[in-house]
């Protein structure tokens, strides 16, 4: 059950700093282009800057720097927002805890914080700790009525298992959003996108990436609970799996691929980024989306998705009787047409 | 009390909550805990007990210094006594200062009955503190308010 | 087998708490209870044992720990965090051990394998993973879903985003000028041996940053005035310290 | 006219060794006040008191002054000394000059000097004393006992078989508590329901205990002996006046899916009914929130039926004010839900029960009627796994302490498990066992050694319902130091034992303290473990800690036998160091009564005005009301402001 108490606590502002991963950025695009499509049309505008770097976690977290060094790196990162008054969101699991985790550490020892701002200072910059860090799946939770409200396209039919990822849920297990073991709340963004949640027996269970195993070449370690997660999915026959992580989105699609090339079984569900899905209902193109750069085809649930009606204007659901016909044809190449339809179709709301 | 008397041993008042800080006191002299002479100790049913009005008269008196030992909190035999005389004295505190009686000269602190070398050791430091207003003139004088 | 006891035992918890820079709430409040290594997705595999760990390190076999292979197979999956009835935060404390291990010249070819593709990547080029898609199994399904070559930078043009992420060189010489100042090149330059571990690196804490002197902040006015005086790209091999960069 | 008698003990040497005893002497005599003094080598010696009582008569002295150890020690032997000689008990002080003096000061002068001074404050603070006699207070001789469970019910039936009236208080329908909830106790497998009832029927025909069903204590006014306790009792629209129990309204009641409390939520029941069949009382109980009468407003088929027409839909409930000059409190404890443990699906999943839950489903009187099955698809468990330490031992989701009994109920849990199902599997996940009670430990051994139950050392991590239905519990085996995993059918989860939720709130009520867990707290953890720091309050069973029923019927017993000694006064003797008000000095502020602890000062009229007023019997004398009082109209007996000054001026 979400705890209320720090659901109330979100801030959502009309601009907010979207903290770019850099697995989004060089691994899945999409995550970063849906951001910027569908926030804008839950009344949040993206801010990014060329100035924020990489948040350091990688480094700390396997050891190739020390927490000394990463500490003023993530100060500095977080000045970017703060000096604009905005507050952060992270759209990684693994940025969020180490945003989260190092800035309450310098928030609670004014000692620590004063010496790393002897070392901002020489770069003409301060910390203050004053921007909120939040995970993407807390903004969606607290606007999910928004997002039931702004659905262009209702994901009817379509089923998602879905993923939360360890570094969120276990890391924080007094201060995420939800309980560490039976969470909701993606599920209650699944259902706010029209859309059905799939059980399945791994739901919770790690995706394997384990931070470093595969860069280690502890594939050992690793990819036996990626296959049996796998297999758990299958079993479940979902259409794709929801992520809020882009490592874990990594592990779950590239690992399909490994498994399946090595002829080690037969995995094709996609994983998609919960900002990914929630762009799909708000009827962002899904050229725009970032699939294409997948291991795992998303061809299957486009393919259905283009088969989903539309919302009208008055945001019932109601039967579009043209639109099936015409999309039918599309199949994956035709984005020219649903750019305009989609575009249309968020004048329509934003009116 | 001339100047070179109580740069010597000041006297002390010490009111003892009868629990816990007089037991304390008992157990200093048990296991021979010697502290300076001057200290007149007086059994209170609990530090609770301890009337502002008795720490202004011990200075009227002469006493250099009045010490209040309570059992430690949340161990008071009559439930919140203690909390009650830890509030009433540290207003007592400020009154101190506005008569010009240095609010130093009075302590308050917790002294259990297992913790009779504490009992001593306060004792000692506190006339050791004590020592600093020997000469010092004390406005609350027994004649201004004798009268 | 216990090595140095004296050493470890009385005071554990502050010497800990030291070494984890208050991270961790103390190791002593562990009751044996093995609720962390039951959900341990590292301990499934290997003979990893979060438990075991701490056990260890209780009796004084700090060495023992340090210089093991198992603590290079954390996954740092929090999981034993989640369920610790006394909240112990496990992963940081590991990730701390690691520090330790590596001060005492332990576990330098694990964090080597990670120094070129994310480390040096930050230090040129301000972010951690390399743009470049490597493996070619993904480029190849990659290329069959997008109809490009297959690499990142392609899909990301397809898109209508710029090939790849640039951080802007400001941001560069600033995160590079605290690299510099917090010791973090050295510690790169010193991997760049084969063999051995780097002699110019301690183990440090958040106390070290006061001993640093006035030098760096010179060291930081050269990097910004030549920014200023050159075209605004990164010529990134000239600024990695694999160039022996010295000032 | 005082004339103080001064007696100055040597000790031996342990006085005299530092005190010039004769000088001390010599100066005290010349005091006005002094009519007597002389030193004596041990004064606490039969010698010394008769050398006091003898110069009592002798010198007519009335007042007494005995310097020599600390009053702790021997006041009270030198106060039962002059009286024997006459004088009033509490004419007598002590000038400490051992412990104080002798024993803390190093120099021969000054600790003369000193024990002078202590000797001479003593005779003028005693000059200024007013004699006194003990408070007696009258003994109400009836024992409330607060909560029907197995420690209530044997504290009752004691004091009553002592001679005393008894009202047994239960919150629930029935009395009987958790234990008739059990299946069988450990360790000798006894069924417990036959044991208990045979209990709960006695109590109920007892002459001299009445029971109040459905009842909470609403409010507690007066002190030891003289209780005043409003009682109220819910509605329950069943007139037990007329009710004869033939249980015709239960089998046509028509709403038959309400929750079972009594079988853990397991089964369903009426909305009306008896909780279970042995039930005392017997009468069944309508609940409003299912019986639809309330809800809709129609059916009505119980009223219908009745025979003796005890239905009554506009029962209002009832409030009842009883005296009661002692209070046993035998509230007993709840088990906690384990819903915060969703990494074992408790609450959850259906086939994850707790340990109450799985006694209801092994019981003959349970939802199953005994038949061991899994809730889920009615199967029979081929593999079961208890997870011991589920909300005990964890500060992080559930509570620090151990609860004591799981240990002991899981191997009972897996040794019912085995007799259910000879061929299945049953696993124990534990951290520590725990089984210090008698033939306790070959209890487990037994379950160990005969019933081939598998122990494993380490605690369940995660719970995992899988695709088939069944669930993989995981754990370690640390003895081994590997992890475990088990396909389970069936997860029984050791619940901790915690206190009743309205625990504190009954506390506060009953002006007794509770500690940090919420568990009642007794006077002395060893020497008073029954007692309240209360007087007349008692605690029984499980309130005051987890507790298994040897031990909560053994303080059912104590507490009784507490209370039959304090009946067998008829009136109370206590100090008489109590506060009391000068009605014509006070003004009515009641800041006395704010910083008094036990609710002891009231308001009353005197003259026309409100004035504070002190129950004697319940005022225990810390004085605080008296260094409250602004214009000093509250007087502490023994510790009077003019005592107290008298001591200190130099």
């Amino acid at each position: 059950m979400p705890r209320k108490k720090l659901v109330e606590d979100i801030r959502v502002s009309d601009r907010m700093f979207l903290f770019q991963p850099c697995v989004g950025n060089s691994r899945y695009p999409g995550i970063i282009s849906a951001a910027q499509e569908a926030m804008p049309k839950l009344g949040v505008e993206m801010v990014t800057s060329d100035e924020q770097t990489c948040c350091g976690g990688f480094l700390t977290f396997t050891n190739v720097a020390q927490p000394t060094s990463t500490m003023p790196a993530v100060a500095r990162n977080l000045c970017l927002a703060e000096e604009q008054g905005l507050d952060v969101v992270a759209f990684c699991n693994g940025c969020h805890t180490f945003l989260t985790e190092f800035s309450h550490f310098m928030n609670d020892r004014p000692p620590v914080k004063g010496v790393v701002n002897v070392i901002l200072s020489m770069i003409g910059r301060e910390y203050k700790g004053t921007a909120g860090i939040y995970h993407i799946i807390e903004i969606l939770y607290k606007i999910k009525d928004r997002i039931a409200e702004r659905v262009v396209v209702p994901l009817t039919g379509l089923r998602f298992a879905t993923h939360y990822g360890c570094h969120y849920l276990n890391g924080f297990k007094k201060t995420a959003i939800d309980d560490a073991f039976m969470p909701t709340v993606m599920e209650e963004i699944i259902r706010a996108c029209g859309a059905e949640v799939v059980e399945y027996g791994e739901n919770r269970a790690c995706c394997g990436t384990g931070l470093t195993q595969v860069i280690l070449h502890k594939e050992e370690l690793s990819l036996p609970h990626t296959k049996r997660k796998l297999e758990s999915l299958n079993e479940a026959h979902a259409d794709a799996v929801v992520v809020q992580c882009p490592y874990c989105q990594a592990q779950l699609d590239r690992m399909s691929q490994k498994l399946n090339s090595r002829k080690a079984g037969d995995f094709r569900t996609p994983a998609i980024h919960v900002i990914q899905l929630v762009g799909l209902a708000l009827g962002v193109e899904p050229a725009k989306l970032g699939f294409e750069a997948h291991a795992i085809p998303f061809d299957k649930l486009l393919a259905k998705y283009r088969k989903l009606p539309k919302a009208g204007p008055d945001k019932t659901h109601h039967q579009d009787t043209k639109a099936p016909s015409r999309e039918q044809k599309a199949d994956g190449t035709n984005h020219k047409d649903t750019k305009t339809q989609s575009r249309k179709q968020s004048t329509e709301v934003a009116a | 009390m001339s100047a070179p008397e109580m740069a010597r041993d000041p006297k002390i008042l010490a009111f003892l909550c009868r629990w816990c800080s007089y037991a304390g006191a008992d157990l200093a002299g048990t296991s021979r805990f010697s502290y300076p002479p001057n200290v007149r100790i007086v059994q209170v049913p609990c530090s609770g007990r301890v009337d502002p009005v008795m720490i202004f008269k011990a200075f009227v008196e002469g006493y250099d210094g009045v010490l209040v030992a309570g059992c430690h909190p949340g161990d008071c035999h009559y439930g919140t006594g203690n909390y009650h005389a830890r509030r009433k004295l540290a207003v007592a505190r400020r009154l101190l200062e506005t008569v010009g009686v240095h609010p130093d000269r009075m302590l308050f602190t917790w002294v259990s009955a297992a913790e009779g070398r504490k009992f001593a050791e306060v004792c000692t430091t506190f006339a050791e503190g004590l020592k600093q207003f020997a000469g010092r003139p004390k406005t609350l004088a027994r004649e201004a308010l004798a009268k | 087998m216990r090595e140095s006891p004296m050493d470890w035992l009385p005071g554990f918890d502050k010497k800990f708490s030291e070494l984890t820079h208050g991270m961790v709430k103390d190791l002593e409040k562990c009751m044996q209870c093995g609720k962390c290594t039951a959900q341990c997705p590292a301990a499934k595999l290997s003979s990893y044992n979060p438990r075991q760990i701490i056990r260890d390190l209780k009796i004084g076999n700090v060495e023992k720990v340090i210089s093991s292979e198992e603590l290079w197979l954390c996954f740092f999956c929090s999981g034993c965090y989640a369920v610790c009835p006394q909240d112990i935060n496990f992963p940081f404390a590991i990730a701390m051990l690691r520090y330790a291990a590596l001060a005492k010249g332990y576990g330098w070819e694990e964090v080597k394998k990670i120094k070129d593709p994310y480390a040096q990547d930050y230090y040129n080029t301000g972010l951690s993973v390399s743009p470049d898609e490597k493996n070619l199994g993904i480029r190849a399904e990659v290329a069959k879903n997008s109809g490009t070559d297959g690499r990142i930078a392609s899909v990301r043009r397809k898109m209508g985003l710029p090939e790849k992420r640039v951080v802007s060189d400001k941001a560069l010489a600033e995160i590079r000028f605290i690299s510099d100042a917090t010791g973090m090149t050295d510690l790169l330059k010193g991997m760049e041996k084969k063999k051995g571990v780097p002699k110019k690196w301690n183990y440090g804490s958040p106390a070290d940053l006061v001993r640093i002197k006035r030098g760096p902040h010179q060291k930081f006015q050269d990097i910004d005035d030549t920014r200023e005086s050159k075209d605004g790209r990164p010529k990134t091999e000239d600024r990695g310290p694999k160039a022996g960069k010295k000032e | 006219m005082a004339r103080v008698g001064v007696f100055i003990c040597h000790c031996g040497v342990n006085i005299a060794g530092k005190v010039d005893v004769a000088k001390v002497t010599e100066t005290i005599g010349k005091m006005p006040e002094v009519a007597f003094a002389t030193e004596y080598k041990f004064m606490c010696s039969s010698p010394g008191q008769k050398l006091a009582s003898d110069a009592i008569k002798e010198h007519a002295l009335n007042r007494i002054v005995v310097a020599a150890c600390s009053p702790t020690m021997h006041l009270p032997t030198f106060r039962k000394a002059i009286a024997r000689a006459g004088l009033n008990p509490y004419l007598i002080s002590m000038a400490n000059i051992r412990e104080q003096c002798s024993w803390v000061t190093e120099d021969k002068e000054k600790a003369t000097e000193k024990a002078t001074d202590l000797v001479r404050r003593q005779v003028r603070r005693i000059a200024h004393a007013d004699p006194l006699e003990d408070v007696s207070v009258p003994v109400e001789k009836t024992a409330l006992v607060l909560g029907g469970g197995v420690a209530g019910i044997q504290a009752a039936l004691d004091i009553a078989d002592g001679g005393r009236k008894v009202i047994l208080v239960e919150k629930s329908p029935s009395l009987g508590g958790k234990m008739a909830q059990l299946d069988e106790t450990f360790p000798t497998l006894d069924c417990s329901q036959c044991i208990l009832t045979p209990k709960m029927v006695e109590a109920a025909q007892h002459p001299n205990i009445e029971i109040r069903a459905n009842t909470t204590v609403k409010k507690v006014g007066g002190y030891v002996g003289n209780f005043e306790v409003t009682l109220e009792r819910r509605p329950t629209c069943v007139d037990a006046t007329r009710c004869i129990a033939c249980g015709l309204c239960v089998t046509k009641c028509p709403v038959k899916d309400v929750p079972d409390e009594f079988n853990a939520g397991l089964g369903t029941r009426r909305a009306i009914a008896t909780p279970f069949p042995q039930a005392v009382p017997a009468i069944p109980v309508i609940d409003q929130e299912y019986c639809l009468k309330f809800t809709k407003n129609k059916c009505g088929a119980c009223e219908k039926i009745c025979p003796a027409g005890a239905i009554d839909y506009e029962d209002k409930g009832a409030e009842e004010t009883v005296k009661a000059g002692a209070i046993v409190v035998a509230t007993g404890f709840q088990e906690m839900s384990p819903a915060v443990y969703t990494e074992y699906g408790g609450a959850t999943y259906p086939d994850v029960l707790t340990g109450l839950q799985f006694e209801r489903l092994v019981s003959s009187t349970g939802p199953t009627e005994g038949k061991l099955v899994r809730p889920s698809d009615g199967q029979e468990p081929k593999t079961i796994v208890f997870v011991q330490c589920v909300g005990s031992r964890d500060p992080s989701k559930g509570h620090e302490y151990c609860s004591g009994i799981c240990c002991m109920y899981t191997a009972k849990h897996a040794l019912l498990y085995k007799h259910h199902v000879p061929n299945g599997q049953a696993y124990v996940c534990y951290i520590d066992i725990r089984s210090p009670g008698k033939n306790y430990e070959q209890f487990i051994r037994r379950a160990v050694e005969e019933e081939d139950v598998r122990y494993i050392r380490g605690r369940v991590g995660k719970v995992q319902r899988r695709d088939d239905g069944r669930y993989r519990v995981f754990t370690e085996d640390t003895l081994v130091g590997r992890p475990v995993s088990i396909d389970a059918d069936m997860v029984v989860l050791a619940s901790a034992a915690e206190p009743q939720s309205d625990a504190a709130s009954l506390a506060q009520t009953l002006g007794i303290s509770y500690d940090a867990d919420g568990f009642y707290t007794e006077a002395h953890p060893k020497l008073k473990p029954v007692e309240t720091a209360t007087a007349g309050v008692f605690l029984a069973g499980a309130c005051q800690g987890p507790k298994d029923i040897p031990a909560s019927v053994q303080q059912g017993s104590a507490a009784a036998a507490k209370v039959l000694a304090l009946f067998a006064n008829e009136t109370l003797r206590k100090s008489p160091q109590v506060a009391q008000v000068d009605s014509s000095a006070c003004t009515g502020c009641l800041t006395c009564a704010y910083v008094c602890h036990y609710s002891a000062i009231e308001e009353k009229q005197a003259a026309g005005r409100q004035v504070a007023f002190v129950v004697a019997g319940k005022c225990q004398g810390c004085g605080a009301c008296a260094a409250a009082c602004k214009n000093k109209a509250v007087t502490l007996a023994q510790f009077s402001d003019d005592e107290v000054f008298e001591e200190m001026m130099r």
